[in-house]
């Protein structure tokens, strides 16, 4: 295949194995996310691709070639840093042109891809500026334009947005996208911000601790977690958990319950799992002081402003719940009622944490 | 950060008492080599001559062939130092920049060199120079002196300062290790470069005990040799001419500090001394 | 990063021989100063003796006061290296932690004095100790080499890596100065500050021309003003027993070096040298 | 006043001014929030509060003393730095604690509060390890509670959560509420961070360039921003703000035009301004593919996701307007309608960019 293949790959330094066993193909052209905690072998695995780390077992294979060996400047690939690393001493202009200048391109193919990369991240004010005299938000750009004149086949950023302010990251993204649509790379994109790669993903690999999580677009990595990692992972405030059990077409939470409807029993008694987790999103918990239907109860415990939401946190069956609210007004110690909402309800399977999947799914 | 006043005064004085150690000696060469030699005895130490005379630099420069001792000096401290910086300089990107087999044994054999006394080296340095035959040689003099193990630990640091994202986006562009040394951590160290090489120079400028052990006729005498003749004459110490011979010794590196002066502020510019 | 493999057997060779340059004058030295007179001059190059003795070192013992000798460079050194470390550890920490007038040219003026040869100072500090009563003295010896600002750079350098904000939190908990020196910046720069003291050491202990100028009696003599003696004794030189003080003059370099290894594989490893 | 008060404070560094002329009263045990892009002065601020810079002109008082020249560890201050600044060769405990030792707490009185302090925030597991030893989270609450256990009057916090991923953040942030909660310190936390100015701040001093340009509760900062800076930096995506002419009752935008309702008809035209600007926030603009009622009509560019929401990036009116809807399924191109809600209109003074204020307030 075209595209970036892993294939049983094992990375390990001495004895402190990072990735045990990973299978993953990126297909040709697509935005892929690498997410995940920090230590889970996301930034490895870019750094695999470059090919600045030995693989310590299985194959890499780059537009079907297998590149376990190639060295990092024969596999056509560009890479934005997360600290951008460009050249202190050297203006914009030459930090971006200095890897074509070296590898011989001629001096008219050098200009139209400056002037073509310069135009459209607007970079012309900053050419003859060395890094030290541009901002946090005119680097990162520069950074971006190094990697987009090599005009490669993959584009491998690694945090690229980290360093930037809350304005900057929505402008920067919008940059990065028409990158994307002009130039059709596979790009490779690593963050622990979910916000980014909800936005810029076409798909998302979520890892943990080494391993694949979960490898789908963010629509369904939102709305269809196969795991209790990624469901607390994606979302902020996270995805509430709270331990069920399953008893005659009822959840059963503490010492309350709540009554499924007849897709998901049928779902859940079809499921080998013993043992249930119960999951929903604090968007998808409705909140009122006055009874609801198949609500449960629960006290305030306090209420955080977001901004255009309230997020308020709940006592309910001996665990914290989150909800959001348009109000503020819910007092502490209040008694309310909790309805989940029957189509975005998450069960998981409590021995393997794995969801059980979603009725007629 | 606001210091008090107590603290102020102190360090004020340490200073002030410092810098004075280290410029008295300087004028008071100055002054005493423009001394008749009865007025060196009799006026020790008050600076200022009181009878000024050239007569000690012109005695020097009649009695010595000051211009070729002073060319031989120069040549060797050049060399010396072109040479070290250099094998340090390739020494320090293997250690910081590669990985390979018996890294970390080498490196400590390295510095563990730094420890061992020159006097144990010399005699077989010298006999090997002059099996060699460059026994009375000026290269004789520069050969040992181009294995110092300090150069590496110096650039070394200086290097480990330069983010290696800097090195591995070159790499990516297939850039080679040769044009990354040169296009990009030469420039970026080359302050610390100069600070180095320069103290490099210095040093070997005022070697004495080697050259004086390789170096027997006038000729190949280097500036140290000579200062040492009018110290130690068999006449007793000519202290005037020899006053006059250390500030020759001295012009040479005062130029050179002068001419990289620019550098050298850099370098501790950079370094956060504002 | 990984290196190909004809950069790596160049480096490889590259190290090789540097190492044995390092090590074989050593080796050298050892061997012979364990052989007879004779066989020095017969055998030059082959480094075992035929017929080992410790004459060299009988002779040595008997002829010079050698103990004394010893103790004399081992004080000189450890004095010298305890007051430079101290003074640059104070200035360093006002040229780094606090802002005052003048900072910048008294700096200035610190840095200019390490390219000042020594040969400039070296007399007119001759004229200041003897009239101070130190000639022939040890302490005459140490006096002049304690003002040094080499050592005010490489701490100022390694001071410097230090976050400043440890130092904000320190002083928003009114910790004074000195307890800051003491408590925090002491320990985290100690293996640095380990190394520039040995190195300190070592070039104390190696010095030849300085203590040659201050010290006539045998009695207050260093190990290189000993091993002087028989290289240049008037008889010729006396290469075996000159072999036999290399060795007595590596002795304390080599030991500190043993017992401090720990501090100084602490300094490069966490410099990064894996 | 007890609190803090920076009464006609400058900051300048030789000849550059970083602070013109700044007046800001911080109230006995509030949670104040220093907030703004970077470099607008607002650590400046705390480090002037902590003693670490020196005060240009002006005067400060702390707990009604002037304080311009006493020293930092005089002002009994507890203090978290951005990078912690934990002392790397003391264990977790022994940096506590290290403070408190050095001014001669007695042994009894150190444990108390160490013991409370190690509670509160978990830290009995690490309190022999030293801080390479710890994860980011973990050094954090070293560093927080090494501040705690000075029992200072003032706690500033410089951005404390800047290096903690999502996840970590919100408990981190329940943490220092809880520590708020216990002791009412006076808090000033600086963050460029505007969700945790919001959910953490009573008060928020919004700073830009070395001027306040707002101080009020994070509701009001909110809802009824007193500049455009204000309504801009406030909220992501940003208040989309348009150039209008206002007439007869009308707001022309572009060549279309939204009908005021008569609280603000009569507003505007009480004002002294001639140009104006029209602000709404993305998640007060409904948006259909069916026409309603004095809405604005714009063509869709794309749509981004958020998670659990979905930006819609609009043409309008010559400007990009964003959004906020709970479907995905708007196609680009597609000519839509945006409703701004009547009561979360923003009308600003174009000369001097403030807020006209707002009908009936």
């Amino acid at each position: 295949m075209k595209g970036i293949e892993f294939k049983n790959v094992k990375k390990a330094y001495g004895d402190t194995t990072i990735i045990e066993n990973l299978n993953l193909k990126i297909h040709e052209g697509e935005r892929l996310i690498l997410l995940g905690p920090s230590g889970c072998g996301k930034s490895t695995m870019l750094r695999m691709i470059a090919g600045f780390e030995k693989i310590t077992d299985g194959d890499l294979y780059m537009n079907a070639n297998m590149v376990n060996e190639v060295p990092s400047g024969k596999r056509n690939v560009a890479m934005v840093f997360q600290n951008y690393a460009l050249y202190p001493h050297m203006t914009a202009e030459e930090n971006i042109t200095y890897g074509l200048r070296r590898n011989k391109v001629n001096k008219q193919e050098i200009k139209r891809r400056l002037d073509s990369v310069v135009e459209t991240l607007l970079l012309e004010p900053y050419l003859k500026r060395k890094p030290k005299d541009l901002s946090g938000g005119q680097r990162q750009r520069v950074a971006l334009a190094r990697a987009v004149v090599k005009e490669s086949n993959f584009f491998l950023l690694d945090e690229p947005l980290s360093n930037l302010d809350a304005q900057l990251r929505v402008s920067a993204r919008k940059e990065l996208m028409n990158i994307h649509h002009t130039f059709k790379q596979t790009m490779v994109y690593v963050t622990h911000d979910q916000i980014e790669a909800m936005t810029f993903g076409e798909r998302i690999a979520l890892m943990n601790k080494g391993e694949l999580q979960m490898l789908d677009t963010p629509e369904n990595v939102y709305n269809r977690p196969v795991n209790i990692f990624t469901a607390k992972f994606i979302g902020s405030p996270p995805t509430n958990i709270m331990d069920m059990v399953y008893d005659n077409g009822k959840a059963i939470i503490g010492n309350q319950s709540f009554t499924f409807d007849t897709k998901w029993v049928k779902h859940i008694e079809a499921s080998n799992a013993t043992d249930f987790v119960f999951g929903i999103r604090p968007e998808h918990l409705q909140i009122s002081k006055s009874p609801l239907e198949n609500a449960l109860k629960g006290k305030v415990k306090y209420v955080e402003n977001q901004g255009d939401q309230y997020a308020v946190f709940i006592d309910m069956a001996n665990s914290e719940v989150i909800a959001m609210s348009n109000s503020k007004d819910w007092n502490t110690d209040e008694v309310i009622f909790v309805q989940p909402m029957a189509d975005h309800i998450h069960i998981f399977d409590k021995a393997t944490t794995n969801s059980i999947g979603y009725p007629g799914v | 950060m606001r210091t008090n006043s107590f603290l102020g005064i102190l360090w004020h004085t340490i200073f002030i008492l410092t810098v004075f150690i280290l410029i008295f000696p300087i004028i008071f060469a100055l002054g005493t080599s423009f001394k008749p030699l009865q007025e060196v005895y009799n006026n020790v130490l008050n600076i200022i001559p009181i009878a000024p005379t050239f007569d000690n630099y012109i005695g020097l420069f009649e009695r010595l062939p000051m211009i070729q001792i002073t060319m031989n000096t120069f040549t060797i401290a050049t060399v010396v130092t072109i040479m070290k910086m250099l094998i340090s300089f390739l020494a320090a990107y293997a250690f910081v920049y590669f990985d390979f087999k018996g890294k970390k044994f080498i490196y400590f054999i390295f510095i563990a060199s730094i420890f061992i006394p020159f006097t144990v080296t010399m005699i077989p340095n010298y006999l090997i120079m002059s099996s060699w035959g460059l026994a009375d040689s000026i290269f004789g003099v520069i050969l040992p002196q181009i294995s110092d193990a300090i150069g590496i630990l110096l650039i070394n640091q200086t290097m480990r300062s330069i983010p290696f994202s800097l090195i591995e986006s070159a790499r990516i562009d297939n850039i080679s290790h040769s044009r990354i040394m040169i296009d990009i951590i030469l420039p970026l160290i080359r302050p610390q470069l100069m600070s180095t090489g320069i103290w490099f120079f210095v040093n070997s400028w005022n070697e004495f005990v080697w050259p004086s052990l390789m170096l027997k006729s006038v000729d190949s005498y280097t500036l140290p040799l000579a200062l040492q003749m009018f110290i130690s004459a068999e006449g007793g110490t000519d202290l005037s001419v020899a006053m006059a011979v250390s500030i020759v010794t001295m012009i040479i590196p005062l130029l050179l500090y002068l001419v990289f002066q620019k550098y050298i502020i850099g370098t501790f510019t950079a370094s956060g001394i504002k």
